[in-house]
């Protein structure tokens, strides 16, 4: 599990590095969202992973079996400023491309 | 035995439904048309929500309903959104 | 608990809900938004004063107990803590110092450029003093992102190609930094099983040597995040711009942005890494050393070679930056001392610079402002316009006070006399400069001389590029016309130049305060165990009735 | 407005709330107020309120629907699995429509996209004719046939 | 004298600048005249009530506590030599106000030059009272900066400007080292005192460190008084009035520098370093200065290189180390004071009538103006070092120290024919001073062709400037006397030597010496005569070699061109590099550490890999990748990718036994599906590829950036994996999983960390999202599009045409037909939606859910009403009020944190507990569902603002914009 | 599958019946999905998962937690109402905005207007 996981964070961290060094605000705004995903995922991981857990306090689970609340309560304040921040990312970015005319980060085209 | 029959058709199903996820993520990488990535989209909601149901089966536990609900009832919307900027080239007219 | 317990939560308490009044007030009733906000922002002062005097007060164990605020009653580390110690109690006092003249001079025009100022303004309060009280890491992240969001807002305030531009890289940048805090933070969640301060603190000397590389991992990409923030060079580019392209009052209060990373480093780097804590004790100082040697150097260079005044001012943010995580590297109590007058000196500096720089740049020929980012605004008629009116009277003898305010943002950024940028430059220089104590026979260690050059070289640099902005703006513009300025846009200016003159004049019992502080910081104990040992209310704050 | 705009809504609303949660008399009321609350937001959106006049044959078209779909299931899979039979062949058809109904036509295209081998791609309200996509024909008359005479004569007795 | 009166006498010159600023808008010439002059003449007065304390030997000091801790207070200390001085400063000052008050024209600015003047007055009084030395670095900089603007005051002319900033930048400079010169040896000391660091002289030359100071302390006094290789700026400062020049460039400012090196000579002087390093300098520009005052054309520039000359002669006579040097050294800084300040006023009284200062033109003016000519020519034989005037007394003392041998070397023994040739160069430019200007023919190219004497108070400050070196060449112990007596041993103390101020002393080497040189420089002028009449200005050999010229090109080189140079090269303006290099950075910041404890990743056995699990992941890398690979060309594939890998995150998420991230994952997805929908419309269309692969440098940067992404995946895989499989720590989250349903009053832990253990998180978290969505809204009401992205789309064009065409359909039926069907079921749907958002907020604390999950929900049923029905539909039936429902979250979200103020609790206190309702049972009721409700309330609110914000630019009208845009620079 | 062993063996027999039903059926959908030439074709694949496909999985969990928890647990239901409800929504959409696409284009493969009935088989157009 742990493996694949970290694999999986490795590829979306990669994936999502390369669209953020891309030219195109696109590029960035797509990046920016999988790199979220790679680090919501590993918040999520460092605190261990637990298969078919119980999630929920019940009547007669035993608190140690769940999986650690903490990094999840991380998750979900990352995953909801993640949204915030996109959705200011990409307004800013249609600002950016109606002021410049281009979808260029630097608002010009490189001419290199 | 109840136990072996259900984990071996758990486990089939499962593994049926993630085959099935990536045969609906082909169409989305190599589309060939968006409407086919759009589809395969949808198609790969579909099938996780599946993987959620069954997963429920498989933990015994109900916690993963809500989220295969909410793919069940909201799902369709970015797919909705999608299409419709297909057609329209704008989603929000 | 009495009332006057909670005052410690009032900094964020009272702009969040400032801020989300003036919501539910219509856009166009200005006046009162603007009154509502300023009154905010004096209680916000008040509060910070109060703070200041009683963290000025802590002498021992109990008071600074006194000083630690169990949010829901839940005891350190479960729950978040605000704590309120010398250092943080400082930086309060500096950010409502810089809000109330930011906020003023706002109200001369700039407020009415966009919507939902004041709101965006309180927002940025509350993330800055959220972000000084806390003493929970991953609270410490939030309120980051509340300041980053406020000052997203703010930035693009009044819109316009520049700011949006700058506004671009700035966001894009600082996403990615939120992105490494979120992985440095949880890094050391995953090693220490913690995210309080102080409980880190004493977790971080029992972390077995083969988690403890993790833990060092994770501090060093949660240090590239404040780095970024703090502006050290080369993660810094996009702090000039952004600066520059901001509308005045919103660069004034800017002002203090980078400085929240300078805040976190040094209150992290010495309770988490401080001296014989543990084996990783000064970890990553060597980085700051460097870092702010270079972060300096580049600042002065581009001071220099900066032709418009926000740039300029823009690039003087990073001189001070440099300066302070130079100070921060060397690692020493008494350069400590010194680099926090310098830090309030600088950030009230900088704060007058940027709003003076508008007040200048309005009277120049259209040649002259083609630099100016304001015009573009100004040029470009919309919908939102800032108010032109009548009420912008050329008042006598204006220029003589632009140039003499101008003349103090220039002696204070060169560090001469006799303002505080002086005081600050010798109380920081004559710590380097003795390195075992006074009148001893020891040499002076080659690194320190490295650091005193580029510090004496960076107030050079400022002395050169504000003189030659100061003769082009003032002396060499024939035809320039006079700048229709308002009384409550110079007062602003003036009032913080006042504060630095306080600061002169008063520089014993400031010095004394910073030592205090510098002293509380490399000791970290009282802290730790002021959070540790503060005390829930009651016996158990919610029952659950079976 | 009156206090409860859409009664079969709200009712509806109420068994989903009981359905999600437990039974309990809490819960009924709670989920009374929720359902009502909700059928209100309906109101806000002024829907066309449709009139089912035939419940009986509701009934009896769900009951079509659900053979036709296991039926079209299996057709479908066998298909897929075994390939095209020869003769067939998928195309587009057009069906003229009497219904006008947006919710007859609304539960038209459920159905038809619920069974599998058939596809909802066009309805022209000017001409009233739907463009439907077969995926293994061999008549097409026999598809018009269909839709024109198992559902819509069906739905139309139901809402008009 | 009481010693409060020091910080008295050094407060009224600022006082009275002030004052005198404040008359900004006076008409009145004499008013700020006047003012100044009393303020110039109380001070006079006031030191020279200290005559009697000083001369019995007594140092007055006054002490303002300060920054102690730093050893910094604001101690004034005044001795002989500082009361000698003072004497100087406000005794000329007072002078030169009274010439001022003439020279100045009607049309100057006249209160903003006296309160410069007294300002600087102030400065140096504070130079030459201080007794600690960091003080005396304040006073230092701040004779600097208003010399600076003395210097620049009439700013209209470029010169003044460029020789302000010249002179600033030089002096400003100076003063840095100074101050790390004097911190150093105050370190060395354990004092900044005047007094302690005057008796540890032995103490500091021995110091490790002495060389350093010495070197830094010297860069200071040097570049303050002009001396080689500093020199440059004086000549440029005069452009300044000449007012300021007869003060500062004679009597004050460059004398600051020659003061220190007297002051700190007890401390400081005799060694080797010092006698060369000083030396050196001294003598340069002891024959440096003189050889080019020769060739000046203007007459303050002679004078300016004239002083230069002659502060080389004091710097060289204090290099000696020998005190009765020392002692002629502060001797000839008095009388040079004297001279130079009436031949400055001088000069400028031949400037005020006759318009120039070109001793080309000038000439004959002795029958304008006899009274002045024979005050200059008086002045002028002081300066050449003529018995019977003060100047030649100092020189015969400095001719009779070069004489004799101090430290044997080269320099020593070349002292005597150095110093005979200054002498000659100083009588060959004292002549042509007086014979160009006053004698040959009348003038017949100058300004204002009719000359004549100025006003009777404009002459009388030279009158007595003169007279003073009449007398102290005439009678030097009666007059001088005592005053120097008392100054050098406030200077040398116990090492006061015996010295004659006699006139004569028989025929001595010096003598001849003198001889030599009176000789030697009338030669030289009259060889010379004819050609200075018409020669360019500037010294032969060095006339080309212009400090000016070298400092101005080395200062736009390095702080513009190399400086530009530098910021673009080290820094950048564009994202990607900025962006490249926070990932290398972050990188490295991992794995450093990693890498210098030795870290070996140990990769667990592969066995308990579930294959179906492996699958999905397959699926999320894949999508990544892919979504990386599309983004540029295919938006949209990229975005649906994006979606891929979402679903995998939450199928991640549930699959690990986490349902509130699935849950909560889900919802953000959809939105954000949506939104970036939202946002491709505005995009520019990506029609053909830009063929940029073929490009080597784009290759090349894309393969370095593929490096980067590698390593970037490669370190996080190996992070997330290391810290995956180690022992999981005793984390707080043990308490939190044993409190959260005893006193957390809630079942699902990490909704109950959400909303009470952390609730504060998450109010700062709402916050975040309500100001981002105020953020949207504000930028996009001044939203302008693109001007290809205004107008419909591409497709809505091609569809209206399509109904436009068709005899029974009108544009817009396409569409409507679009959407007949779905719409009805996305209407049903709303209410629908509805119910399961409360219901997931309501759940929430027991089970998966919360406040921020149905939130959303609830703001995508409101979405899908604008999706289904346009913007115009959805609004014409729902009033939404997002900022309403933001402002109420919030205020909702403190609220319930504030009231438990009033039982006592601090904030967010949460209070649980079950309530018993007749008919229902037990309800919850926990005051953490109302913080919820504030969640709740802002994220719809935040969610629908920022949602409609953009759709609604859709049906916006845009003034489509006929000017050229902006052109990127 | 901490309570698995509890199920009666006719319970687990059809359950597991149902989920492979259900799975199955995803999966041939899918298969279909890559298979079929057209879209149009394509279309038709993910019916049989959100048919069937779902129905057997629902019916799978329905029955397993009825008869492990002792008492009827149908919630379950609500997902297949809500797939049946909405995939005729994005089935439709998406369609017809293909349509769209093809005629811009010029696609002559696809009927121009909707009244035009294109009787001929497109896959054999396909192979022309
Ligand atoms: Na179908
Ligand atoms: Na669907």
């Amino acid at each position: 599990m742990e493996l694949v996981l970290s694999l999986g964070i490795g590829i979306m961290t990669g994936s999502g590095v390369w669209l953020i060094l891309r030219p195109r605000t696109y590029q960035v705004i797509i990046g920016l969202s999988l790199l979220s995903y790679a680090v919501n995922l590993f918040i999520f991981g460092v605190g261990g992973l637990k298969v078919n857990g119980p999630a929920i306090l019940a009547d007669g689970t035993e608190a140690a079996a769940l999986s650690d609340p903490v990094p999840q309560a991380l998750v979900l304040t990352a995953i909801v400023i993640g949204f915030a921040t996109t959705a200011l990312f990409l307004v800013v970015l249609l600002a950016a491309r109606g002021l410049t005319g281009t979808d260029h980060v630097d608002g010009r085209e490189q001419s290199q | 035995m109840s136990a072996t029959i259900l984990y071996w058709s758990l486990t089939a199903a499962q593994l049926m439904l993630s085959i099935a996820m990536a045969l609906a993520l082909l169409r989305m990488v190599f589309g060939p048309r968006a409407q086919d990535r759009v589809l395969g989209l949808d198609a790969l909601y579909l099938n996780s929500m599946l993987l959620l149901l069954v997963f429920g089966i498989g933990s015994g536990r109900t916690i993963y309903f809500e989220a295969a609900l909410i793919i069940g009832l909201l799902g369709f919307v970015s797919t909705v959104a999608l299409a419709k900027f297909l057609m329209r080239g704008e989603v929000i007219e | 608990m009495n009332l006057g317990q909670h005052l410690i939560i009032a900094p964020i308490l009272v702009p969040l809900v400032t801020g989300a009044l003036l919501l539910l007030i219509d856009e166009r009733r200005r006046l009162q938004k603007a009154m509502i906000g300023v009154a905010s922002t004096i209680i916000l002062f008040a509060v910070a004063v109060a703070l200041f005097r009683f963290a000025d007060s802590i002498d021992g164990p109990e008071a600074a107990r006194q000083g630690v605020y169990l949010l829901g009653n839940w005891a350190a580390p479960f729950g978040i803590v605000l704590v309120v110690d010398r250092l943080s109690a400082l930086m309060l006092v500096l950010t409502a110092t810089l809000a109330l003249p930011s906020l003023i001079f706002a109200l001369a025009r700039w407020h009415t450029a966009g919507a939902h100022f004041h709101s965006l303004f309180q927002f940025l309060l509350m993330g800055l003093n959220g972000a000084f009280l806390t003493g929970d890491l991953f609270n410490l992240f939030v309120f980051f992102e509340v300041l980053l969001a406020a000052s997203y807002g703010l930035l693009l305030h009044g819109s316009g190609l520049l700011r949006v531009k700058a506004g671009l890289h700035y966001i894009a940048i600082n996403l990615a930094a939120a992105l490494l805090f979120l992985i440095g933070v949880s890094m050391i969640y995953g090693v220490t099983g913690t995210l309080n301060m102080a409980d880190l603190a004493v977790r971080v000397a029992s972390v077995e040597p083969q988690k403890r590389m993790l833990l060092e991992a994770g501090a060093g990409i949660l240090g590239v995040a404040f780095l970024i923030k703090a502006g050290m060079w080369p993660l810094n580019f996009w702090l000039p711009p952004a600066y520059t392209a901001a509308a005045a009052p919103v660069a004034g209060i800017f002002a203090i942005l980078t400085k929240v990373g300078i805040y976190v480093v040094l209150r992290l780097s010495l309770l988490v890494f401080g001296e014989g804590t543990s084996s990783s004790s000064g970890f990553g100082l060597q980085v700051l050393l460097i870092g702010g040697m270079a972060t300096i150097t580049f600042g002065a260079i581009g001071v220099l070679a900066s032709q418009a005044l926000g740039r300029l001012a823009g690039f003087s943010v990073l001189v001070s930056s440099g300066t302070l995580l130079m100070a921060i590297g060397l690692g020493s109590g008494a350069i400590t001392t010194g680099a926090l007058f310098y830090l309030a000196s600088s950030t009230l500096t900088i704060s007058a610079f940027f709003m003076l720089i508008e007040l200048v740049e309005r009277g120049q020929d259209a040649g002259a402002s083609m630099l100016a980012v304001t015009m573009e605004v100004y040029g470009d008629a919309d919908e939102d316009e800032p108010e032109e009116g009548g009420e912008g009277v050329a008042l006598p003898g204006t220029m003589a006070v632009l140039g003499i305010c101008f003349a103090a943002c220039g002696i204070l950024l060169a560090g001469l006399p006799p303002l505080s940028g002086f005081v600050a430059k010798f109380a920081m220089l004559s710590a380097m400069l003795e390195p075992a104590g006074s009148g001893s026979a020891a040499l002076v260690p080659a690194v320190m001389w490295v650091v005193v050059f580029l510090i004496i070289l960076s107030g050079l640099s400022a002395l050169i590029a504000m003189t030659r902005s100061g003769i082009r703006t003032f002396w060499a513009s024939l035809e320039g016309t006079k700048p229709r300025v308002l009384v409550i846009e110079v007062a602003p200016v003036l009032l913080l130049l006042l504060a630095t003159l306080l600061l002169t004049v008063q520089a014993g019992p400031a010095m004394r305060y910073m030592d205090a502080t510098a002293r509380a910081l490399s000791a970290p104990h009282q802290y730790i165990d002021a959070v540790t040992n503060a005390r829930q209310v009651g016996p158990a704050s919610a029952e659950v009735q079976q | 407005m009156s206090v409860l705009p859409y009664p079969l809504l709200a009712l509806s609303l109420l068994l989903m709330w009981l359905i999600l949660n437990s039974f309990s008399v809490g819960h009924l009321l709670l989920g009374s107020a929720i359902a009502i609350f909700a059928s209100w937001s309906m109101a806000a959106l002024r829907p066309n309120k449709p009139r089912i006049r035939r419940w009986d044959l509701l009934a009896r078209l769900l009951a079509i629907v659900l053979y036709d779909i296991i039926l079209s299931n299996i057709a479908v899979v066998a298909l897929i699995l075994t390939g095209r039979r020869p003769g067939h062949h998928s195309a587009f058809l057009a069906v003229p429509l009497d219904l006008k109904d947006p919710t007859g036509l609304a539960l038209l295209s459920v159905i038809v996209t619920s069974t599998p081998g058939t596809a909802w791609i066009e309805y022209n309200s000017s001409e009233g004719t739907l463009l439907m996509h077969i995926l293994d024909v061999e008549d097409e008359t026999e598809w018009i046939d269909i839709v024109k005479n198992r559902y819509e004569r069906l739905l139309r007795e139901i809402f008009e | 004298m009481p010693e409060r009166l020091l910080f008295f006498l050094l407060v009224l010159p600022f006082a009275g600048s002030i004052a005198t600023a404040l008359l900004l808008r006076t008409a009145s010439r004499s008013l700020p005249a006047w003012l100044a002059g009393s303020v110039a003449l109380i001070a006079t007065i006031t030191t020279a009530l200290y005559y009697p304390s000083v001369t019995a030997g007594k140092v007055v000091r006054q002490e303002i506590s300060w920054l102690p801790e730093l050893g910094l207070n604001f101690t004034l200390r005044m001795d002989g030599f500082a009361w000698l001085f003072s004497m100087l400063v406000t005794g000329i000052g007072f002078l030169v106000v009274v010439y001022a008050r003439y020279y100045m024209s009607a049309e100057d600015p006249i209160p903003r030059f006296f309160s410069f003047l007294l300002a600087f007055m102030g400065a140096m009084l504070g130079v030459v009272l201080s007794g600690n030395l960091i003080v005396l670095s304040i006073f230092w900089e701040l004779t600097s900066i208003f010399s600076f603007l003395l210097i620049g005051y009439w700013y209209h002319n470029a010169n003044a400007r460029d020789g302000a900033r010249m002179a600033l930048t030089i002096t400003g400079t100076g003063g840095f080292c100074l101050l790390v010169g004097v911190i150093l040896l105050g370190h060395i000391v354990g004092s900044y005192d005047l007094d302690a660091v005057l008796a540890a002289g032995d103490v500091v030359r021995a110091h490790p460190l002495y060389v350093p100071t010495l070197i830094l302390i010297l860069i200071g006094a040097l570049t303050k008084s002009a001396q080689f290789p500093f020199h440059f700026w004086l000549p440029n400062a005069m452009a300044a009035p000449t007012p300021v020049s007869a003060y500062l460039h004679s009597a004050t400012m460059v004398k600051a520098g020659v003061f220190l090196l007297a002051r700190l000579w007890p401390t400081l002087s005799g060694t080797f370093e010092w006698f060369w390093l000083l030396g050196l300098a001294g003598i340069t520009s002891l024959v440096l200065g003189a050889y080019f005052a020769i060739f000046q054309r203007d007459l303050k520039g002679l004078l300016a290189y004239s002083t230069i000359s002659h502060l080389g002669l004091i710097a060289t006579l204090l290099s000696l180390g020998s005190p009765l040097a020392a002692v002629a050294a502060i001797f000839h800084m008095v009388n040079h004071a004297t001279f130079k300040a009436s031949l400055f006023m001088a000069a400028g009284i031949i400037d005020h009538e006759t318009g120039t200062r070109d001793m080309q033109k000038l000439s004959g003016l002795y029958r304008f103006m006899p009274h002045t000519a024979t005050l200059a020519m008086v002045a002028c034989a002081a300066m050449a070092g003529v018995p019977l005037l003060n100047g030649f007394l100092s020189k015969e003392m400095f001719f009779a120290e070069a004489v004799e041998t101090h430290a044997d070397s080269i320099l020593d023994r070349a002292l005597p024919y150095i110093a005979t040739i200054y002498g000659a160069f100083s009588v060959a430019y004292s002549i042509r001073f007086i014979h160009t200007v006053f004698f040959g023919p009348p003038p017949t190219d100058i300004p204002n062709p009719h000359p004549h004497e100025p006003p009777r108070w404009m002459r009388f400050p030279v009158e007595s400037l003169v007279f003073a070196c009449l007398i102290v060449g005439i009678v030097p112990s009666m007059s001088i006397g005592p005053f120097l007596s008392t100054a050098v041993l406030s200077v040398l103390g116990t090492e006061t030597p015996h010295y004659s101020l006699a006139v004569w002393h028989g025929i001595t080497l010096p003598l001849m010496m003198s001889v030599v040189a009176m000789v030697g420089g009338t030669i030289l002028y009259s060889l010379l005569q004819k050609y200075l009449a018409h020669c360019e200005d500037g010294p032969p050999i060095f006339r080309h070699l212009r400090g000016q010229r070298i400092f101005e090109r080395i200062l736009v080189t390095v702080s513009w061109k190399w400086a530009r140079w530098v910021e673009a090269n080290l820094g950048t303006r564009r994202l990607q590099p900025q962006l490249r290099l926070v990932a290398g950075f972050s990188f490295a910041a991992a794995a450093i550490p990693l890498y210098l404890s030795g870290f070996e990743p140990k990769l667990a056995p592969l066995a308990q890999v579930d294959p179906a699990f492996a699958m999905i992941w397959i699926i999320g890398m894949l999508s990544a990748v892919s979504a990386a690979l599309l983004a540029k060309y295919h938006r949209v594939a990229a975005l649906v990718l994006l979606g891929g890998s979402g679903v995998v995150t939450c199928i991640t998420f549930a699959w690990l036994s986490a349902p509130d991230l699935a849950i909560t994952q889900l919802v953000v997805e959809i939105v954000t599906t949506v939104l970036l929908l939202l946002g491709l419309r505005w995009l520019p269309k990506r029609v053909g590829k830009i063929d940029e692969s073929t490009m080597l440098s784009a290759r090349l940067r894309r393969l370095r950036d593929f490096g980067l992404a590698v390593a970037c995946g490669a370190g996080m895989s190996i992070l997330a994996y290391a810290v995956m499989m180690q022992p999981v720590p005793d984390t707080i989250a043990n308490y939190f999983l044993d409190n959260a349903y005893t006193q957390g009053g809630g079942k699902n832990v990490v909704n109950v960390i959400l909303v009470d253990f952390r609730g504060f998180d998450t109010m700062g978290e709402i916050t975040v999202l309500g100001i981002v969505a105020l953020t949207v809204f504000a930028l996009l009401r001044r939203f302008r599009p693109a001007s290809e992205s205004i107008g419909t789309t591409e497709q809505q064009q091609i569809q209206n045409a399509f109904d436009d065409a068709q005899p029974d359909r009108k544009p817009g039926d396409t569409v409507r037909d679009y959407l007949l069907v779905p719409s009805v079921v996305m209407q049903w749907m709303f209410p629908v939606i509805i119910t399961f958002a409360i219901y997931l907020f309501l759940r929430g604390h027991d089970l998966p859910g919360g406040g921020f999950a149905g939130g959303i929900t609830m703001a995508i049923a409101f979405l899908l009403q604008y999706l289904g029905g346009g913007t115009r539909w959805a609004e014409d039936r729902l009033r939404i009020l997002p900022l309403r429902w933001i402002a109420l979250g919030l205020l909702i979200a403190v609220a319930t944190g504030v009231g438990s103020w009033f039982v006592g609790y601090p904030f967010l206190s949460s209070h649980s507990q079950y309530v018993a309702l007749p008919f229902i049972g037990k309800v919850p009721a926990a005051s953490a569902l109302l913080f919820d409700l504030g969640v709740f309330s802002l994220v719809v609110g935040a969610t629908v603002l920022i949602l409609i914000a953009i759709a609604h630019q859709s049906i916006r009208t845009y003034r489509i914009r006929t000017e050229p845009k902006p052109e990127d620079t | 599958m901490s309570h698995a062993a509890d199920l009666p063996l006719w319970a687990a027999i059809v359950v597991s019946a149902f989920l492979l039903l259900g799975a199955g059926l995803a999966l041939i959908g899918m298969i279909g999905f890559t298979q079929l030439p057209t879209f149009y074709q394509r279309l038709h694949a993910p019916t049989l998962g959100t048919s069937w496909g779902t129905g057997g999985v629902v019916m799978a969990s329905m029955i397993y937690f009825s008869v492990i928890g002792g008492r009827p647990v149908f919630h379950e239901i609500l997902i297949g109402i809500f797939v049946t409800v909405t995939t005729p929504v994005t089935l439709m959409l998406l369609a017809q905005a293909a349509l769209h696409r093809d005629r811009a284009e010029g696609d002559p493969d696809v009927p121009s207007v909707s009244a035009t009935v294109s009787p001929q088989d497109d896959e054999q157009r396909l192979e022309q």
